[in-house]
């Protein structure tokens, strides 16, 4: 249940990559030119692991608004959080509550455009409601998870050495255990809510950003231009915010927008188990509730999930033309 | 004979490697067990109906719960030594049983899909490749996208909704016709009807993905030196592709079917509970509701292990592929 | 001397450059003809052009001819041209390291050539493998032929490119800068293979340099190109006692190589201002912004190709040779 | 007192493939105001000597002294200083620059960190070294990859003398450049080296490069200096033959072609043969040489060598 998972191969690519160029440092056959170009195995996101591509934003934003499935990707995600910004206003009752005779279908009652459930709440206000709390909990984890892993990535590729050995053991447990198991386990422990569930999702989310940094900065240490900053007695920090990360970010923005897709998505399982915030209505939950009703009224399953399908498509169109706009080298096979 | 060689070898460092994985992961295992609201006295002592703080304190030290942490940590590990994994007093039959009796059913259904996932990924993906920039391509790399976006649980309701509620051509849940007493083929084929929907729902995101990895890789691989060598060679484009892209195109490919076991656990959970299949997922989901942690947890443990080991497996598989593994 | 290879006119189109423009020249059988340039030069680009392997997004001009052995090869149907490619045509690359497919045996990958178009057995083709082997030098080939490419080193890889580029006994092998990646003594050794082979199976060889030195000692004849033409052609002995054009003479005299004795301590080097990316774009002669003979005029239209003495020509009127005066270029201007 | 001096250096790297002996004792010494060229192939250790003289490598055992000065265990802080008056110019002119920051980006760095003036002061250092070699004064608005090889490679020059170095460690420099982009830096390198009065340890593949440019030459062989000897002794009387060899090896339009003078590959530094490690591919070898390792003696005046046979050749 992680689509996140995706970026992994970039990273074991770019690890590799690393590997490569440090053992050619190391027999000093960099002359020799890159060992195995086709040692940079590609995945599904993108071939251009830290080669440092040249791009300056003003062409990446070109690139991005000229590509038609981004910019509906970015509109489509922009009507989202404008509904989420105004349901209140519109629908400024509990959402929960009882307002009509259940199972109205779709159309049959203009006052309720997608109809009642099975205890007489309007699914409209349902959808409008739940763009809230999924875009809550996807906008949070991510930014919770991205932060940690940059971090833990970024130390483990620049220090290397020891700190880099127990960073990769830690990274490699969160990865073994399987994610969606782990973040139920931690939902039922912790009793869900939505901070819970945030906190879950980020801890489950943290260390595909990590590995991801980690890959991109041991391969980016080793570049000349880095090995030029420390000729020139730079401190730490200045090289790996200067000089590294910046080089670093086109991958990891590229993965922000996947993550908060994934999140969203593993919010909307857990409310449809039951483990959402119960105080909350959230698309997954109302398909859990629309689910024992499925032969006879589908549409109560059918219309929060086309919300989840369309908002997560969103995000990962956005996320293919950044990378389109990002990683200049794939986009010419588009 | 050399692949063999390059297979031991990098399976006897895989298995060293995943060790201390191994170890962390039932130290942690251990700790959430412990942050778990309530133990086994208190669940018990519930179920029972009856139960005052002294007999509840009995329980306690009977089952060693009010020993020091690190004690009670030694004891989990001799446990585990032992193939223990506690005792759920829900279904009043030791955790490592209950699990052993739902691990096949979940199995299988992550074989299905995975199968079905690698299949179909790498077709659409070549179709893809062959067709980049075009018209079907484009049309394949939305389907594809889309796939990648629908919730799994989502599409096995309306799977359900299409399949058996409106054109009841197949079974909506469970894992085969109750008392059919069916032997040989036909019971093949029956458990075969009610494997479809499940694994098609597991699988469909995961045909996104190989889709998507498949497209790309052989995209590299075809800007490769080594095939401009081939095709300088004049072979036709049918025996490069086939003989010098494919291979190496697959690489990558292995190395992630193997990461996508832990993630088709998870997805697992949701479809099984959606379909009523008798497998892990679907106990995990009944201990979710019950707060059965001790199962819960067990689950947890034993699934990281089929994580290890297909990790493991991947590794050989890619060790016995790919020549450069081991020169490693 | 029938001709092998004629070349006529090429060039080669991108959306929006021309990176090869009007290239002609010949190459007689049994002839190493060097095509020397710097980055840019479009080179490698002709070398693609000949094998019909060019990326998608190149073209042949229509008014191009490349004929090969009397047969012409632009607009020959793919399955025509792949009769050729391996077998009459073969091509070796710069890269040793990426130019082997790294899952394939070397073995495999040389007897595949043979039996697709000698239709050898598998075994049959094995064993001509071994023979190759042997014949590019490769000690204890029954043993080295199933190694993977990884297990080799850079020189012994060139040379298994070698071995598949002559297993069809080809008339023409177009050598893409076989020795750029190599340290000098390999590249001594992969040279000297080459011109053996050459001489053994008597094939023509076009051997595409960046290098002076390897052009002096191993061309029969010499094409240099600089932004996609070609400014001047002469045997090597004359090229190098008596360069023409301006950048053929800045080149040598820029380069350290060719200067032996001199020391920074007796004065800098002969610089040629500014780098090709000057020329893109240019009208009249792509030189023009770096030469310091540079006139007005040449700026006007691209300068012809004149014959200023037997065997030679240069794409420049106001050159002066300082031995004996050129008698056809007075004729001209 | 030698500006550098380096003795007994040794830097080992463990590979999968066992111990790689990248530099396996060296003793070098660059004068103040001396180019010396260290020449040898790929996989020769050249590299990793040059940047373990800079401590961006971490030497396994020896001694780098700096103006007498032993850096080898100084720790990076303390190293900060040194770091001043020892610095490098890269091979690749397209990876050495940080591809997301302007020229005045990166050059305006290394005044920062080592505290030099005001920001006025550093505008008009960059903009003072920018012209000095030879780039047009709206470089520092633009970046990297607006530029051609040779420009950035006047970029990367420019870096490495903005703080006022004593010491210049060249690897490669001219390696990735067209020929005619070549004459070019290695005329500005000179011109640099009047007008700072520079030193450089030239490190380079290329022995022609070599010739024009250095005062001594350094010849290493699987890591090790197998001669050493002034640039006019070294063209007119090489006596190690791997010297020799890879003098011959060089095609020369002057001279007619010949044999490749050597046969074989460069053994694995990994995997170093005993003996004269040399004894594999040379073409005089005698049982001496498979058995022992030849010292490093004395020629002639300035003239060393290591092999036993260097008395016999000439």
């Amino acid at each position: 249940m992680s689509i996140a998972d995706a970026v992994n191969i970039r990273d074991r690519a770019a690890e590799r990559q690393a590997a490569a160029a440090q053992e050619a440092a190391a027999t000093g056959a960099a002359a020799d030119g890159p060992a195995w170009s086709n040692m940079k195995a590609p995945d599904a996101r993108s071939q251009q692991s830290a080669t440092v591509a040249i791009t300056n934003g003003r062409r990446a934003l070109t690139v991005f608004l000229t590509n038609p499935n981004a910019l509906f990707g970015a509109g489509f995600l922009a009507f989202v959080i404008l509904v989420a910004l105004a349901a209140p206003i519109l629908y400024p009752e509990d959402p929960l509550s009882m307002v009509a005779r259940p199972f109205l279908w779709p159309g049959q009652d203009p006052a309720y455009p997608l109809g009642t459930d099975g205890l007489g709440r309007d699914v409209l206000a349902g959808i409008l409601h739940g763009a809230r709390i999924s875009l809550f909990v996807g906008l949070f984890a991510t930014v919770l998870g991205l932060t940690f892993g940059v971090l833990v990535g970024a130390t483990a590729g620049y220090f290397g050495g020891w700190v880099d050995d127990v960073l990769v053991r830690l990274i490699e447990i969160f990865q073994t255990l399987p994610s969606f198991v782990l973040l139920v386990v931690l939902v039922a422990i912790a009793q869900p809510s939505a901070t819970t569930v945030t906190l879950a999702i980020a801890i489950i989310s943290w260390p595909t950003v990590a590995r991801l940094t980690r890959a991109e900065f041991r391969a980016i240490r080793e570049k000349d231009f880095v090995v030029a900053a420390r000729s020139l007695g730079y401190g730490h920090g200045r090289i790996i915010f200067h000089e590294i990360l910046p080089n670093a970010l086109p991958p990891i923005i590229v993965t922000s927008s996947v993550m908060v897709a994934t999140a969203i998505l593993m919010e909307s399982a857990l409310s449809f188990m039951g483990l959402g915030d119960p105080n909350v209505v959230s698309w997954g939950s109302m398909i859990g509730t629309g689910r024992e009703l499925v032969r006879t009224a589908w549409y109560l399953t059918a219309l929060p999930g086309l919300a989840i399908v369309f908002t997560v498509l969103a995000l990962n169109l956005i996320g293919d033309g950044l990378n389109d706009a990002l990683n200049p080298r794939f986009s010419q096979d588009r | 004979m050399a692949a063999l060689l390059r297979t031991v070898r990098t399976l006897r460092r895989t298995l060293l490697h995943a060790i201390p994985t191994l170890l962390g992961i039932i130290v942690l295992n251990f700790f959430l067990l412990q942050l778990a609201p309530g133990d086994a006295a208190d669940v018990m002592a519930g179920e029972a109906g009856s139960a005052t703080t002294e007999s509840v304190a009995a329980l306690r030290s009977r089952f060693g719960l009010d020993n020091p942490v690190l004690v009670q940590l030694g004891d989990y590990l001799n446990n585990l030594a032992h193939f223990s994994l506690g005792f759920s007093p829900r279904y009043g039959m030791p955790v490592a049983e209950l699990i052993g009796q739902r691990l096949p059913g979940t199995l299988t259904l992550m074989v299905s899909a995975l199968a079905i996932a690698i299949l179909l990924g790498i077709v659409l993906g070549a179709l893809m490749a062959a067709f980049a920039g075009r018209i079907p391509d484009r049309l394949l790399s939305i389907v594809s996208l889309l796939f990648y976006s629908i919730p799994s649980f989502w599409i096995g309701l309306m799977l359900i909704v299409l399949f058996s509620v409106k054109l009841g051509w197949l079974p909506s849940g469970g894992a085969g016709t109750i008392g059919s007493r069916l032997t040989g083929l036909p019971a093949l084929l029956d458990t075969a009807r009610y494997m479809v929907l499940p694994a098609t729902s597991l699988a469909l995101f995961y045909v996104a993905i190989y889709a998507r990895l498949t497209r790309a890789s052989m995209l590299e691989v075809k800007n490769q030196d080594f095939v401009r060598t081939a095709y300088a060679k004049g072979l036709t484009p049918f025996r490069v592709t086939s003989r010098h892209i494919l291979r190496n195109a697959l690489i990558p490919i292995t190395t992630m079917a193997g990461m996508h076991v832990g993630g088709m656990l998870g997805g697992a959970v949701v479809v099984e509970t959606v379909y009523s299949w008798p497998g892990l997922g679907r106990l995990a989901f009944e201990a979710v509701m019950a707060r059965d942690f001790t199962v819960l947890l067990g689950i947890l443990l034993l699934s990281s292990l089929l994580v290890i080991a297909a990790n493991a497996a991947v590794d050989l598989l890619h060790a016995w592929v790919d020549p450069r593994i081991g020169a490693r | 001397m029938t001709s092998l290879l004629q070349v006529d006119n090429l060039t080669i189109r991108f959306t929006r450059a021309e990176p090869v423009r009007n290239l002609s020249f010949e190459i007689g059988h049994s002839e190493t003809l060097a095509i020397v340039g710097e980055s840019g030069s479009g080179k490698s680009l002709t070398a693609l052009a000949l094998m019909q392997l060019l990326p998608s997004a190149a073209e042949i001009a229509a008014e191009s001819r490349i004929s090969f052995g009397g047969r012409e090869l632009t607009g020959l149907a793919a399955r025509e041209m792949r009769h050729l490619r391996g077998r009459e045509i073969a091509m070796i690359f710069q890269e040793p390291m990426t130019s082997l497919n790294p899952v394939m045996t070397i073995g495999r990958q040389i007897a595949e050539v043979l039996m697709v178009h000698e239709k050898l057995s598998g075994r049959a083709a094995r064993r001509r493998a071994i023979e190759l082997l042997e014949l590019v030098r490769i000690p204890a080939p029954d043993k080295r032929i199933d190694d993977y490419p990884h297990q080799l080193s850079g020189g012994m890889r060139q040379r298994v490119m070698i071995a598949i580029a002559v297993a069809c006994k080809p008339k023409l092998l177009i050598a893409d800068e076989p020795t750029t990646a190599l340290d000098v003594t390999i590249q001594a050794q992969v040279l000297d293979l080459l011109d053996t082979l050459r001489r053994e199976l008597r094939m023509a060889v076009i051997l595409i340099t960046h290098d002076l030195g390897v052009v002096a000692q191993w061309a029969d004849n010499v094409v240099v190109m600089y932004a996609g033409r070609k400014v001047e052609q002469a045997l090597p002995g004359d090229l190098f006692d008596d360069p023409l054009h301006p950048y053929t003479r800045g080149l040598l005299s820029a380069s350290p190589r060719l200067k032996r004795d001199f020391h920074y301590r007796d004065g800098p080097l002969t610089e040629i201002p500014g780098s090709i990316v000057s020329a893109v774009g240019e009208a009249g002669c792509p030189f023009r912004p770096r030469c310091n003979q540079a006139r007005a005029s040449c700026g006007h239209h691209v300068p012809p190709l004149i014959v200023p003495a037997e065997d030679r020509l240069v794409a420049c009127p106001f050159t002066t040779s300082s031995k004996a005066v050129p008698h056809a270029a007075s004729l001209r201007f | 007192m030698p500006l550098l001096s380096v003795s007994d250096l040794k830097t080992h790297y463990k590979s999968r493939d066992g111990l790689l002996r990248a530099v396996d004792g060296v003793d070098l010494v660059v004068e103040r105001g001396e180019t010396v060229g260290l020449v040898g192939e790929s996989g020769c250790g050249k590299s990793t000597l040059g940047k373990t003289v800079l401590r961006l490598v971490e030497p396994t055992a020896g001694r780098i002294a700096f103006k007498g000065e032993d850096i080898t265990t100084r720790d990076q802080k303390s190293l900060r200083s040194v770091r001043k008056s020892i610095q490098m110019i890269f091979q690749d002119p397209y990876a050495s620059l940080n591809p997301r920051q302007t020229i005045g980006e990166i050059l305006e760095a290394p005044l920062i960190v080592h505290k030099a003036g005001d920001r006025a002061r550093r505008q008009q250092v960059i903009s003072g070294i920018v012209a000095k070699v030879g780039l047009p004064a709206d470089s520092i608005n633009r970046y990297p990859h607006e530029f051609s090889g040779g420009q950035r490679q006047r970029i990367g020059i420019a870096r490495a003398l903005l703080l006022s170095p004593e010491l210049v460690v060249c690897d490669e420099p001219v390696s990735a450049l067209d020929l005619s982009i070549q004459a070019q830096i290695l005329n500005l390198l000179v011109e640099m080296k009047k007008e700072f009065g520079l030193s450089y340890l030239f490190i380079s593949h290329d022995l022609s490069v070599v010739r024009y440019f250095a005062d001594r030459v350094l010849v290493m062989y699987l890591g090790r200096i197998v001669e050493s000897a002034d640039n006019a002794t070294l063209w007119s009387d090489p006596r190690h033959p791997y010297t020799r060899a890879l003098m011959d090896a060089v095609p020369d339009p002057a001279r007619p072609r010949q044999a490749a003078p050597l046969g074989g590959d460069l053994p694995s530094p990994s995997d170093i043969p005993t003996g004269c490690r040399f004894h594999t591919r040379c073409p005089l070898a005698t049982d001496l040489c498979r058995t022992h390792e030849p010292e490093f003696r004395t020629v002639a005046p300035g003239h060393q060598v290591a092999c036993h046979l260097a008395s016999h050749i000439h």
